[in-house]
C-alpha cells in the first residue's frame, strides 16, 4: 500500500517537474514573488507574471488542494506538496498566492455557504479577484473586537458606515473581507463577517504614507454602503469566531516566512574592515551581529522542528511565541545591516547611496512594522501566556 | 547643577523652541514621500538669525569677538532643548565645532577673521572630516599637496553636517603618510566658494541633507592651515570629542521627548477597556526607560562638565556620554514607535522622525559602538 | 553672614580631623565597615572595633545630628557631614551605624513617644542595642500588608503571636521593630508598629542558610509573646503609614551604598590572556565586560548627579528607578566576574580556590538578593510607573 | 521528530530519573552549609549501575562490544531527563566522551579492554584536558616524554569531571611544540591507579565534584597512545564538540525543569491578592522564556543529529547548541531565583541548585563566550 502510494507519487512529481518546466516563464526565476501579492501594479504590468498566472489558473495548480468545483485541482495534501517542492526547486513560485488563498479561502471553505463558495472560490482561484482585509479601526488596534463599524440590516439590504484602517492594498482590491458590528450591546458577540464588493457606493480606499514611504496600507471609509444580505459570512453576531480563525490562517503564513539569511559578516568585513586577526573591526558591532546570528540560526531550525513536529496542517503550537523571536530576530537584523553600512545606511534617495544601501534604509523602517501588525508583540505574549503556558488571566 | 544664569538660559531656550521649531518645523523639510525635500537646506534661516540674534550662536566665542564665552554646559542645555524637538540648526556644527577649532587651533588672524561672524550667524563653519561609511579619525584620504608656497586639496568629503549652507569648514587632509596614519594630518580652512570645491546634498532620512564635497585643485594659502602641519591628528581628536559631547546633548533632547510623548500616550490610549498605561508589561517598559534616560542625562552633563573643567579625563567621558546616550536613544526611539502600535509607522506621526533622527545622530561623530571600543581602549580593556 | 559660617566650618573640619586622626585605630583603615554592621561577632570580637566604638559613643559623633538628650552631638546636618567627610578622608567608618540608626533611629524621632526615645535612643547612639526588622513573613513578601502575624490586646500587655523571615542578625539583635496585626478586618489600616525585646519569652530566631552558604537572615517565632503597652509606636493600626516611612529611610541607604568599582580589566586579562592588539582575548566577554563598566560609571555620574540636585536630606526623586539600575549593574558585574574566573570562579571550598576565587563565587550568589530583598525589582518598578511617571493604576 | 524506540526510551528515563534521581537526591551530596559533602562522591554508585543495567551507559558502545550503538540523539534524551533532576552520573564522562573516544580513536586492542566495561558499567573512563581557569583547547602544558618505549608523563589537569570516581582518563599531553600548538598534542589513556597519579576532589558549588589530578612521573606504554601522536588536535577537538552537545542536552533539561518548577509557582504563589502569575510584567518574562526555550530545544536536537547523520557543519552546530542553551539556561535559571523571590535565596529551596548547576555547566567543554567566539570564526565574522 505505502509502496504504491510511493511510487505513485514519484510518477506524480516527473509529471509536475516537466509541466513547470515547460510553463514557467524562466524571466521570474528567484523574482521576489511576495512583492506580487502586495503590488498588483507591478504583477500585472508584467507579461510573464500574466502568462504564469493564465498557466497557473488553467493547470488548477495555484490551489490544487481545493475542490474541482471551486476551481481547485481536487489533489491531496501529498500532491500539493510535491508541486511546492518542485516550483522551489527551480526558483518558482505560485502567482496564484494571495491573501484570497492564504486567507479568506480556507476561512470560506470552513464557515461560507455553498453559494459563497461557488461566487468567490473560483475568482480566487485565478487570482483575478483580488482581496482586502478590514479588520483594524483607529480605535480598534491589539483590541480588534472593539470595533465600531455599523451595520444595520434593512431588510433587503445591510447598510455599513465606518472606518477602516490598515487595510493592506485596499486602493488595488475588488472585495473586503471586514468585521462589522450587528449588536452593539454585546462585544465579541455583536460582530460580524461580511463580504464588501469595492466597487459598491460610497467606499473610498485612501493609502497611508508609512515611515518606510511605502502607500501600501490603506484607509478605508464605508459611507452608507449597500450590502447584499447574502454576503454575510456565517451566522449574525457571530463574526468573531470566523475572524479568530481567519488571524489563525494568517499568523501562520505570517509564521511560515523563511527570513531570508544571507550573512552579513562579508558586507561588514567590506565597511568595517578587518583587524590583524581576520576579523571584522568593530568589535562591539561584531559581537551583537554574531549573536543575532546564531539567534538567526536556531530560529530556522525551530521552524524546521516544529514543522516536523505538527502533525496536521492545522494552526501550530506556540505561534505567537514564534512570531515574537521571528519579529524581534528581523528587526536586530535590520538594524545590524543600517549600522555596519554607518552613514552610508542612512540614506533615503540619490545616486550617493547604492541601491543595496537604500533597500536596507527602507527595509529596516518597515521591519518595526513586525511587532506591531498581525498582532503586536504585547498581543503575542499575551496570548502564550495565557493560551500555551496557561497562565490565569 | 545649573547656575542662575544657567538656569535663565533654558528656559528661554525651551520656550523659544516649543513656539518656533516645534516639530512641525523639521516636518516641513520633508517631501510628501518621507524623503528631504529637495529644494529644502534643512534648516530655516530666519529661525537660525533669531538664535544668533539671542546669542546662541557666541555662546562659546569670546567676548573679544562678539560672543558670550558663556561654556559648554550653556551650549548643551541650548542643545538639548533643539533636541525635543527635533528643531534643526547649525549651531553644533558652527557655534560648537567650527568655534571650538577656531579657539583652540586658530591663529589670530583666523579668529579675528571667523570668530565674530559665528557669533552674529552671518558666518557658518563646519567640521569636514569624515570620508568613509564608518567614523575613522586618522582614515584621512584626501591630499593636500604643496605648491606655490600655499597646498592643493583634491579628494571627497562625506557626509558634512550642514555642509551645503557653511560659509567654510575645517578640512582634514593628508600632508603625509597614509590613510590610518596619525602622522600627516593637516587641518585646513576652506571657504565655502572656493574654486575647485563642489558640493551635493545628500538626501538623508532625518531631512537634513548634509553635503557631498569634493575637491577637485582647490588651491588655498599657507594662512589657511589650522595648527601645526602634519600635526593636526590631536586637535581633531579633540574636535571630534566636542562634538561628540555636542550631539549627545542634542540626543538626551530627543530620547527625552520621545519619552514624553510616549508616557503621554500610554495615558490616553484606550484599549480593552483601559488606559494601556495601566498594563503592567507597559509601565515596567516606562519604567525600565525612565532608569535608562538617567544614566544617559548623567552621562551627558558630566562630559559637558569636564569640558569646562579642563578635565583630562574627556576622552573617556566624551565616549561615554556618546555611547551612553546612543543606546538609551536608540532604545527609546524604538518603543516610540512600538508603543504607538500602527498610528507611530505613518509618516505623519511623529515617531519614525525621532527614529529617524536617532539612527542618523547615532552615527554622528563616532557611533555608539565606535565610542564603546574606544571607552575600552582607555580603560584598559 | 555666610562667610563667618563658612570660616566655622572651616575650624570645625581641622577640629575633627585632629579627633580623628588621634582617635581613629589605624588597624581599621580601610576595614569592610559593612560586615561589622551585618556581623556583631565580628564587631564585638576584634578589639580596635570594641575600642573605636566606645571612642565614638563617648564624643557622640556616631550620631552627630541627634539632640544630646538622644545621644546625639546635638550639631548641624553642615558639621555632620564634615564629620563624614573627614572619616572617609582617612579611610575610616562609624561603628555606631546600624539597622538602629539607618532605619528605627529617624522613625524613633518622626513617630516615637518622648518616653520611647529616651528609652532607646541612646543606646543606638552607642551601638550597644542591636536593632532587627520584623516585617516580612512566609505568606507576605512583596505584598507586606498581608502580613498576618497577630497582636491582641490583653488590657496590661499584648499578646504577640506568628512568624517572622528575612529577619537580617535576629539571632544577634537585643530588639525587634515589628509589623503586627491589630485589626484583621482591614488590610492596611490593620498594621501597628511595635518594639519587641528579644529575650522576651516565646521569641525564638533560626538563622536559614542561603544558596551564598550566608546564615545572617533569620525566621522569627513568636510564641504568645507578650509585650508591654507602652512599646507600641504612634496609634495603633497606624503602623503602616509608619514602616512605609522607615522602608523609605532603608531604601534610601540602599541606594547610598557605592558599590566598588575595582574595574574587572586586569583581571580578565589574567584569567583570560590578552591578544595581540592587548584586547582581553575573549571578545563576547569583553564587549560584555565593557557595557557593564560603562553602565557602572554612568551610575556613579548619576548618584553623583542626583545628590547635588537633592535640595534637602529627605528621601529623594526616583530612589526605585536607581534601585534597579544598581542591583542591575551589581548583579552583571558579580556574573562577568565569576565568568572571567572560568572555572576557577565555580569553587565552595578548598586551597585549589583562591581566596579571592571563592569570595567572588560567594559575592555573586550573594548578589541574587540585591533584586529581591528591599523591595524586589518589580515592585521597584512598580513605584516607578506609579509614583514618578503617574501611569495610572 | 524521535521514532518508536526513541520515544520508548525517553519515556522510561523520564519515569526512572524522576523516582530514582530527583532533585532530593542531589541533595545529599551538599554539605549543611551549602558546599559539596567531603566524603561524597558526587554521584550515586547504585543508582549509576542500575543506569548501566538498563543499558544507557552502552547507548553509544557498538553491540560487539556489549553496547546498542542506539545513537547521539538517543544519548540525548537520556541526559536530558537527567538534567531535568539534576541527576548525577558519570554517563555523559563514560557513556559518552570514553566511549566516543575509543570509538574515533581506539584501536582494536582497546575498544576490547574498555568498551565492554563502559557498557556495563564496570569501567568509567573521562576526558582529562582541561589544565586552566577558561577553556583552550591547545593550551596543553602537561609534558609527555618519550622514554624507554613508552611514555613519562608530568603536570596537572583540572578540573577532570567525574575523575574522582574514573577508571580510566584520556588525557591530553604535549609530545611536541608549546602551549597553544595544535602540532604536539597527543592523547593517551591513562588508568586510573597508575603510579604517579594523585587525585584531589575539587569542591564545586554544584557538589559534583570534579578531580584535579597531579601526574608525578606517570609511567605507560606505547599501546597507551590514542590515535596518532602529536596529531591528536583534530580528535580532541570531535571529543570536545561531542561532549559540548551532550552537556547541552543535559542543559538542556536542567533549563525546562526550571522553567516549569518556576510555571508552578507563578500559578501558585499569591501576593496582593492574587496568582503572581496573572501579573503581565511576569506573564510577559514567562512567555520570552518560553520563546528561548524553543530555540535552545532546536540547536540541541540539531546538534545531535548532526552527530548522527555524520554531518560536517558538527562544529558549528556544536556551538551554536552549547552557546543557545547556556544564555537560555543563564537566563532561566537567574529568573528562577528571582520570580520565587525571598524562598528562592535558601539553600532549602531548588532554585539555587539550579543556579549553581547553571553556571558550572556553562563552563564545561567551553564556555557559552568560547562557542559564540568559535561559531563566529567558523561563520567568517
Amino acid at each position: 500500500m505505502a509502496e504504491l502510494e510511493e511510487m505513485e507519487a514519484q510518477s506524480f512529481r516527473e509529471e509536475a517537474r516537466a509541466w513547470l518546466k515547460a510553463n514557467f516563464p524562466p524571466s521570474l526565476t528567484n523574482a521576489p514573488s511576495i512583492h506580487f501579492v502586495s503590488d498588483r501594479h507591478a504583477a500585472e504590468s508584467n507579461a510573464d507574471w500574466c502568462l504564469w498566472r493564465q498557466r497557473m489558473a488553467e493547470k488548477r495548480w495555484g490551489v490544487p488542494t481545493w475542490e474541482q468545483r471551486y476551481g481547485g485541482a481536487g489533489l491531496t495534501q501529498a500532491h500539493g506538496k510535491i508541486i511546492g517542492q518542485e516550483l522551489a526547486a527551480i526558483g518558482g513560485f505560485n502567482p496564484i498566492r494571495s491573501y484570497g488563498t492564504m486567507m479568506l479561502g480556507p476561512t470560506l471553505l470552513e464557515y461560507g455557504s455553498e453559494e459563497q463558495k461557488r461566487e468567490h472560490l473560483p475568482f480566487i482561484a485565478t487570482n483575478e479577484r483580488r482581496w482586502c482585509q478590514g479588520f483594524s479601526e483607529p480605535g480598534a488596534g491589539s483590541d480588534l473586537a472593539s470595533l465600531q463599524t455599523k451595520c444595520i440590516d434593512m431588510g433587503d439590504h445591510w447598510l455599513v458606515s465606518g472606518q477602516k484602517i490598515w487595510t493592506s492594498g485596499a486602493d488595488q482590491a475588488d472585495w473586503c473581507f471586514a468585521l462589522v458590528r450587528t449588536d452593539t450591546s454585546r462585544k465579541q458577540g455583536g460582530i460580524s463577517f461580511l463580504l464588501i464588493d469595492m466597487k459598491s457606493e460610497g467606499v473610498e480606499a485612501r493609502p497611508i504614507v508609512l515611515i518606510s514611504g511605502s502607500t501600501h496600507f490603506c484607509e478605508v471609509f464605508f459611507n452608507d454602503v449597500k450590502v447584499p444580505k447574502g454576503n454575510l459570512v456565517g451566522q449574525v453576531n457571530q463574526g468573531w469566531a470566523i475572524a479568530k480563525r481567519l488571524l489563525q490562517y494568517e499568523r501562520d503564513s505570517l509564521s511560515d516566512v523563511k527570513a531570508e539569511i544571507t550573512p552579513l559578516a562579508p558586507l561588514a568585513h567590506q565597511y568595517c574592515g578587518t583587524d590583524v586577526m581576520g576579523r571584522i573591526d568593530n568589535p562591539d558591532l561584531r559581537a551583537r551581529m554574531v549573536r543575532n546570528a546564531m539567534r538567526h540560526e536556531a530560529y530556522l531550525a525551530t521552524v524546521s522542528r516544529l514543522a516536523r513536529e505538527a502533525k496536521s496542517g492545522g494552526p501550530g503550537y506556540g505561534v505567537s511565541a514564534l512570531k515574537n523571536l521571528w519579529s524581534g530576530i528581523i528587526q536586530d537584523r535590520a538594524e545590524l545591516l543600517i549600522e555596519l553600512m554607518g552613514a552610508n545606511g542612512l540614506g533615503w534617495s540619490g545616486e550617493h547611496y547604492t541601491d543595496a544601501e537604500r533597500e536596507a534604509t527602507r527595509a529596516w523602517l518597515h521591519s518595526k512594522a513586525f511587532s506591531i501588525y498581525g498582532g503586536s508583540y504585547e498581543i503575542q505574549n499575551n496570548i502564550t501566556a495565557k493560551r500555551t503556558l496557561e497562565l490565569p488571566a | 547643577m545649573l547656575n542662575e544664569e544657567q538656569r535663565m538660559l533654558k528656559d528661554m531656550a525651551a520656550e523659544w523652541v516649543h513656539d518656533r521649531l516645534p516639530v512641525t518645523a523639521l516636518r516641513s523639510f520633508y517631501g510628501h514621500d518621507g524623503g528631504g525635500r529637495p529644494d529644502a537646506e534643512g534648516f530655516d534661516p530666519e529661525a537660525w538669525a533669531e538664535m544668533a540674534q539671542m546669542g546662541w550662536a557666541g555662546i562659546l566665542v569670546p567676548e573679544a569677538h562678539g560672543g558670550s564665552d558663556f561654556g559648554y554646559r550653556g551650549m548643551g542645555l541650548v542643545l538639548e532643548e533643539l533636541g525635543r524637538t527635533l528643531g534643526t540648526s547649525p549651531l553644533l556644527s558652527s557655534g560648537l565645532v567650527a568655534a571650538s577649532a577656531l579657539r583652540l587651533g586658530g591663529t589670530e588672524a583666523q579668529q579675528a577673521r571667523w570668530l565674530p561672524g559665528i557669533a552674529d550667524g552671518s558666518a557658518i563653519g563646519t567640521l569636514a572630516a569624515e570620508e568613509g561609511a564608518q567614523h575613522g579619525r586618522e582614515d584621512v584620504a584626501l591630499a593636500a599637496t604643496a605648491a606655490g608656497g600655499g597646498w592643493v586639496l583634491n579628494g571627497v568629503k562625506r557626509p558634512v553636517q550642514d555642509g551645503m549652507a557653511a560659509t567654510f569648514a575645517i578640512v582634514t587632509a593628508r600632508t603625509g603618510g597614509a590613510p590610518g596614519d596619525r602622522d600627516g594630518i593637516t587641518l585646513f580652512l576652506v571657504e565655502g566658494g572656493a574654486s575647485g570645491l563642489s558640493r551635493e546634498a545628500l538626501d538623508q532620512i532625518d531631512a537634513r541633507r548634509p553635503a557631498f564635497f569634493r575637491f577637485d585643485n582647490v588651491a588655498v594659502g599657507a594662512d589657511a592651515v589650522l595648527g601645526e602641519a602634519g600635526k593636526g591628528a590631536d586637535l581633531l581628536d579633540r574636535l571630534f570629542d566636542l562634538a561628540a559631547v555636542g550631539i549627545a546633548a542634542e540626543m538626551l533632547g530627543n530620547a527625552c521627548q520621545a519619552f514624553d510623548t510616549t508616557l503621554d500616550y500610554l495615558k490616553t490610549r484606550v484599549q480593552f477597556g483601559a488606559i494601556i498605561g495601566s498594563f503592567q508589561a507597559l509601565q515596567h517598559r516606562a519604567a525600565e526607560m525612565f532608569g535608562e534616560l538617567q544614566l544617559a542625562r548623567s552621562a551627558v552633563e558630566a562630559a559637558l562638565d569636564a569640558i569646562d573643567a579642563d578635565d583630562t579625563a574627556l576622552p573617556a567621558l566624551a565616549s561615554l556620554a556618546k555611547a551612553t546616550v546612543g543606546e538609551t536613544l536608540h532604545g527609546i526611539s524604538s518603543q516610540m514607535v512600538q508603543l504607538h502600535g500602527g498610528i507611530g509607522m505613518t509618516h505623519e506621526h511623529d515617531a519614525g522622525l525621532y527614529l529617524k533622527r536617532a539612527r542618523v545622530a547615532a552615527q554622528c561623530y563616532g557611533s555608539t559602538a565606535w565610542h564603546r571600543e574606544r571607552w575600552a581602549r582607555l580603560n584598559g580593556y
